[in-house]
């Protein structure tokens, strides 16, 4: 029981794009490991573009890998249509950002909900009307809401159904990417807060999949930071927003905005320089190389490999004096 | 609110609201009557035969006058609907039984099938209809089955187009991708999840390509190339009331007259129906 | 002194087919000359409305201003302004800037020809003198080699870029008031951090107001001095940002701190509030706009508590504002 | 769009033109060499002719090499020769195309201002009274039978009026006046059509335009309403029109056929029209083919220019 129930291992992951006769091949992931023990929650962080949705959907096995492997209770990914990746399509549930497209428009809650328990014969049919309604209590809804259609619903009723959904099965793992950026600040606590819950009495594990800083703090047992495809930390969540070690982890918090003026008025800014650069070209070596106020000639020869740092693992070349000097100024 | 409420729940929402709506969705009822009973709404035989009142102005008894042969025009245009109606339906049904199950393979699998399909369509596209028309009664033969073959053809790629589109967008949406990863099969997919949310989309176009269809078979039976005399369509009684536009105007007028009305409100139709499945163009 | 902007019981209503929508109900606050004034709600507490009927954006055929209201900039009276000198005062004295950089600029136009527009609209200048003037604003906001920049098209900059193109065209005319609706909503953290630099550094050297519209308690703590709380279309608190983040005399204030997540708060500590907001149609409701969330209200919240002041610059829109010991809730 | 590189594509398309032309002359009941050879009555040397027509077409071969061959004789420019005068098919064509390509841009030179300035006043005045007018108008324009409309014309304003000639054709260098006064109607009868579909679209891509953050931001930027409208939401929407009036000459060219029966210009179309009813199968088949090649690089060189005024797909 020691092996993690989701392992991924040096995930590689390139799409090719054709653009006016050009065709150009984006990194999306690069050698990005990530791992999630039973019932465990792990955040991952990274801004647009940095591949942590197209990571997510690798680690459940419905974006195919270039290289590396994922490795789900100990197995490989079965081939897609046997038998075992439909026992793995019922372990693995994902919720995603948008809830107002998350529904079928032309199906009710109910039988939106009914789909999983039909498609992994969950039970009789004519038990699946209470499992419903017990889903959407679940969930803090009405079971009289499994007749209406989404288009009546909230988002955060809709991500709340999504929710359901996702639990319908009894998964081991709930992939959650960017489950609340649609939603407003009292609906996403909501949503978090229920999500959370569910975790801790269930034991379901969870990737947990942002932008915000906050929310992954929130929730996450674990944190990991994505750059441009590749993992720049990784660790402890509480080690990893008290003690950030990587520049760009530190860049990242320095740049969030802490709701609570006194401490705002202190935070330290790392002011990046220039824009994320194209991820069909990226730099050499060190990714964050060509923002990173730390960089050097090296950081452009080498490609930092993850290494052990306390509780965490950092992929920095410097990161030993980069930490060092900031910590006694 | 109702951004995303079902299409025909969301059409059939407007249709008792909009004056229009009800006008049109009345006046369609009335055409389909008009086509499978003709009887019903005139007195007249379309093809009787009046030495006494050959050409006649309109009058009381005759609406839109008569004909060369003395039959009422107005009876003749109502017993021309059924031809009518039978082509446009027809060629459109044709068209989506081939169109449909292209657009969803070709915006689904995408890949070889996707660009192959797409290639077909484009070539077909790149036609023009009536040149394409011409083409294949001059080899097949000028009828009306050959008419409702051709338009059927050359309507697959412009409902393909469309059932591709809307295939490729909906695949990305939430629900799809769900479906996916919770391990529904592609078939499971596209027969739950896809087919029933492009029949909106579909059938907004169908009176746009039916209103096209009356408009080529008018113009091909005018050349000769579509519906033959004595078979009445509206179209070939463009074509035998070519020569009284100097003797008896009526006559060309009359049928002019309902053919482009027709069309128009068909076009006018489909309007109503996109505003009532894209609301936020009108509401802004 | 008097202040820059003072918008008093403003009362806005959109008219549909069927019913009248009471979006923005008895607002009022000021802005001050070169403040940064932030306005904090989540979507459907008007805000948004607010801030563009202080431009009088919105169709006149389907809006409705309530009779009471006034909106006061520098002397003017915008509301009762013809069309002419409102448009006259757009993009001039008062600049807006939008959410979303990805669809604010049109793509079929360079950066320079779409200042320059703007420029020509306000300023009788000779055309070297406009261009001179729109590459030292497009420097102004630390965007590299401005020179070049004005003949690049929108696709060809980032998400940050294009919002900070956004912000040198809305100083081209040196405006003495931006109105910031939610600039930095749909931008990463860093970007984001790069615009509010450049926005504050603005405000500061050049005098410039700020009405910062945002739904993240973050970027009201980063950036604004005053903060004014909106709920259901109505203020209900407002005051100095340290003041009301320090303590929150409205409940609605309390528990939307306790919800939003924080970076430096150690985990678990995330408090949902409970139900939705509701949109009103039809008449005003006469009672208190967070009724059915509050975990306080009682019978005597059925009657709308006005805006009263509790201590300086600080007004609070709640019956029970000095008794609820509202950090112990959150 | 597809996969295919675009050139390649544009190859594949014109080579699936070829073939569907090949293979619908193929399905016609019957000798196809005798098709080819039109009617044979009161001719002597139809044996031989038929050989002739054997050879030329390789119709004694298996279909796969009547096929090499048919393509292998297009590609070469060689449409074959009329079976009723003997003519080859490209020389009748290259005569007639004259007329049918004054017809065809005269109507697009037309409609396209008159489409932009009802489209654009539309959108502007959107959901109001001058709106719904001018939009019903277009749809009613969209919908008349252009031929009927073409002999309304011809009775009342030539035979009634006297204004017009009533039909026939004069070349534009021997006679410009006449060639004018003999253009007028068929081009006002295809420009009418034109019309209703170009202002429908304008109006739908202006309104559309008028909708886009980017105006509202211009708007509260202070820009005056002319300068949004004429300076900038025309160029957004205005530049898509070049796709679609690309796409319509393929519908206006199937509508000159006829309005050239109508009004008896001597055009492709009714070359095509003569052809099919004397069964003059070479010439159907050449007018065919060289009008679609013709429709489909019309549609690349729009394409290209689309792509060329757009910053977007530039690059």
């Amino acid at each position: 029981m020691n092996a993690p129930l989701l392992d991924v291992r040096d995930a590689e992951i390139v799409f090719t794009a054709r653009r006016g006769g050009v065709t150009r091949h984006i990194q999306a992931v690069s050698g990005a490991s990530i791992s999630v023990a039973r019932g465990q929650t792990v955040g991952l962080v990274g801004e647009s573009g940095s591949g942590k949705s197209t990571l997510g959907a690798a680690a459940i096995g419905l974006q195919a890998l270039d290289g590396g492997e994922v490795l789900f209770d100990g197995t490989p990914m079965p081939a897609e249509g046997s038998p075992a990746w439909r026992t793995l399509r019922r372990r693995v549930q994902v919720i995603f950002q948008d809830p107002f497209s998350a529904l079928n428009p032309r199906q009710t809650i109910g039988q939106s909900l009914a789909e999983p328990l039909r498609l992994h014969s969950m039970g009789p049919r004519r038990s699946w009307p209470d499992r419903i309604a017990e889903l959407l209590e679940l969930v803090g809804l009405n079971p009289e809401m499994a007749r209406q259609y989404p288009g009546t619903l909230s988002g955060g009723q809709r991500q709340r159904v999504c929710i359901a959904r996702a639990l319908a099965v009894e998964p081991d793992l709930i992939v959650c990417d960017e489950i609340t950026s649609a939603l407003d600040v009292s609906t996403q606590a909501q949503i978090v807060a229920l999500i959370a819950d569910i975790q801790k009495r269930m034991g379901v594990a969870l990737l947990f999949i942002s932008h915000d800083l906050g929310l992954v703090r929130a929730i996450a047992d674990r944190t990991a930071v994505m750059y441009l495809g590749r993992i720049m930390e990784a660790g402890p969540a509480g080690e990893v927003f008290e003690t950030p070690r990587h520049p760009y982890t530190r860049a990242l918090l320095g740049a969030a905005p802490i709701p609570d003026p006194v401490l705002e008025a202190r935070r330290e800014r790392i002011p990046l320089r220039g824009e994320i650069p194209d991820p069909a070209d990226p730099p050499s070596g060190c990714r964050f190389r060509t923002r990173c106020p730390h960089a050097r000639e090296e950081c452009a020869k080498r490609t930092p490999l993850p290494e052990p740092a306390g509780g965490a693992i950092v992929a920095c070349h410097f990161w030993r004096e980069i930490t060092g000097t900031e910590d006694r100024s | 609110m109702s951004a995303s409420a079902p299409i025909t729940t969301r059409i059939g929402r407007l249709v008792p609201r909009s004056p229009a709506g009800i006008v049109l969705t009345l006046l369609g009822i009335g055409v389909v009557l008009v086509a499978l009973f003709p009887a019903w709404f005139t007195p007249y035989q379309p093809n009787g035969i009046n030495a006494r009142a050959i050409l006649q102005p309109p009058s009381p008894a005759n609406p839109f006058g008569t004909d060369e042969l003395g039959s009422d025009v107005l009876a003749r245009i109502i017993y021309g609907t059924r031809l009518e109606i039978a082509i446009a339906m027809g060629s459109v049904a044709l068209a989506a039984l081939f169109a449909v199950p292209a657009g969803l393979l070709a915006g689904y699998r995408g890949k070889t099938a996707d660009w192959i399909l797409t290639l077909i369509a484009d070539s077909i596209l790149s036609f023009p209809i009536v040149l394409f028309a011409v083409m294949v009664v001059a080899s097949m033969g000028a009828s009306v089955g050959t008419l409702i073959f051709v338009l059927g053809i050359v309507f697959i790629p412009r409902i393909f187009r469309l059932v591709r589109g809307q295939t490729q967008v909906l695949v990305e949406q939430g629900f799809v991708r769900g479906a996916r990863a919770m391990g529904a099969g592609t078939f499971d997919i596209l027969l739950r999840h896809i087919l029933p949310n492009i029949l909106g989309p579909v059938l907004v176009i169908v009176p746009q390509l039916m209103a096209v269809a009356i408009l080529i078979e008018a113009g091909l039976s005018f050349i000769g190339l579509g519906v033959q005399p004595p078979q009445i369509s509206w179209g070939s009684l463009l074509l035998v009331s070519k020569n009284y536009y100097v003797n008896a105007i009526w006559y060309p007028l009359a049928v002019g007259a309902v053919t482009t009305l027709a069309s128009a409100l068909l076009v006018f139709a489909g309007d109503l129906a996109a505003n009532a499945i894209n609301p936020d163009r009108r509401s802004g | 002194m008097k202040p820059l902007l003072e918008i008093a019981d403003l009362g806005v209503a959109f008219r549909t087919s069927s019913s009248l929508i009471h979006a923005v109900v008895d607002v009022s606050l000021t802005v001050s000359a070169g403040e940064r004034v932030g306005v904090i709600g989540e979507s459907g507490s008007g805000k948004s409305v607010m801030a563009r009927a202080i431009m009088r954006l919105d169709d006149p055929r389907r809006t409705q201003y309530a009779t009471s209201s006034r909106i006061t900039l520098d002397g003017r009276q915008i509301l009762a302004l013809p069309e002419r000198e409102v448009h006259r005062l757009r993009g001039d004295a008062v600049s807006m800037i939008f959410q979303n950089p990805m669809h604010s600029l049109n793509p079929a136009f360079t950066v320079g020809q779409q200042m320059d527009a703007v420029l020509k609209a306000h300023r009788k200048l000779p055309g070297r003198d406009r261009r001179a003037r729109i590459v030292d604003a497009l420097g102004a906001v630390d965007l590299p080699a401005p020179g070049d920049l004005v003949d690049r098209y929108p696709h060809e900059l980032s998400g940050g870029q294009r919002q900070r193109v956004m912000v040198a065209q809305a100083i081209l005319c040196e405006p003495s008031l931006i109105i910031a609706d939610e600039p930095t909503s749909a931008l990463d953290v860093t970007a984001q951090d790069t615009v509010l630099d450049v926005l504050e550094r603005l405000s500061r050297d050049k005098a410039i107001a700020v009405l910062m519209i945002t739904h993240d308690m973050g970027v009201v703590a980063r950036f604004c001095e005053t903060v004014n709380v909106m709920y259901g279309g109505r203020l209900v608190e407002t005051g100095p940002v340290g003041d009301i983040f320090a303590a929150p005399r409205h409940p609605y204030t309390a528990a939307l701190l306790a919800a939003t997540p924080n970076p430096a708060a150690p985990a678990r500590t995330l408090h949902p509030i409970p139900g939705t907001q509701t949109t009103r149609r039809g008449s005003a409701s006469t009672a208190c706009a967070f009724i059915a969330r509050c975990p306080h209200a009682t019978t005597l919240c059925k009657q709308a508590p006005a805006l009263r002041q509790i201590r300086a610059n600080h007004r609070v829109a709640c019956h029970y504002a000095e008794e609820l010991d509202l950090k112990a809730a959150g | 769009m597809t996969r295919l590189l675009p050139a390649l594509r544009i190859l594949a398309i014109i080579w699936v033109v070829i073939t569907v032309v090949f293979v619908t002359l193929r399905l016609t009941p019957g000798d196809p060499a005798e098709l080819l050879l039109g009617p044979t009555a009161g001719r002597q040397d139809v044996q031989e002719r038929l050989a002739d027509i054997r050879a030329q077409y390789g119709l004694d071969q298996p279909i796969p090499v009547q096929y090499a061959i048919f393509v292998g004789n297009v590609l070469q420019g060689d449409l074959g020769e009329s079976n009723r005068s003997a003519r080859p098919v490209i020389s009748m064509i290259a005569a007639a195309a004259p007329v049918t390509i004054w017809l065809i841009v005269l109507s697009v030179g037309t409609a396209i201002p008159i489409s932009i300035f009802l489209g654009m006043i539309a959108a502007a005045r959107r959901g109001r009274t001058l709106d719904r007018g001018i939009r019903s108008l277009a749809t009613l324009c969209m919908a008349v039978p252009s031929f009927w409309l073409g002999l309304l014309f011809l009775q009342w304003f030539a035979s009634g009026l006297g204004w017009f000639p009533s039909r026939g054709y004069v070349a534009p260098l021997t006679d410009p006046g006449g060639f004018m006064m003999h253009m007028a109607l068929p081009v006002i009868t295809l420009a009418i059509f034109l019309v209703g579909t170009l202002t429908r679209f304008v109006y739908t891509e202006t309104a559309d335009t008028l909708q886009r953050d980017y105006i509202t931001v211009s708007r509260a930027m202070g820009l005056a309403s002319r300068t949004i409208l004429f300076r900038f939401a025309a160029k957004n929407s205005l530049t898509p029109l070049i796709i679609v009036v690309g796409v319509e000459i393929g519908t206006l060219i199937g509508g000159a056929v006829i309005v050239e029966e109508v009004f008896g210009l001597p055009g492709l179309g009714r070359l095509l029209l003569g052809a099919v009813m004397s069964r003059d199968y070479p010439v159907v088949q050449g007018t065919i083919l060289v009008i679609t090649v013709a429709v489909i690089l019309i549609n690349i060189a729009a394409e290209m220019l689309y792509r060329y005024i757009t910053p977007q797909a530039r690059s």
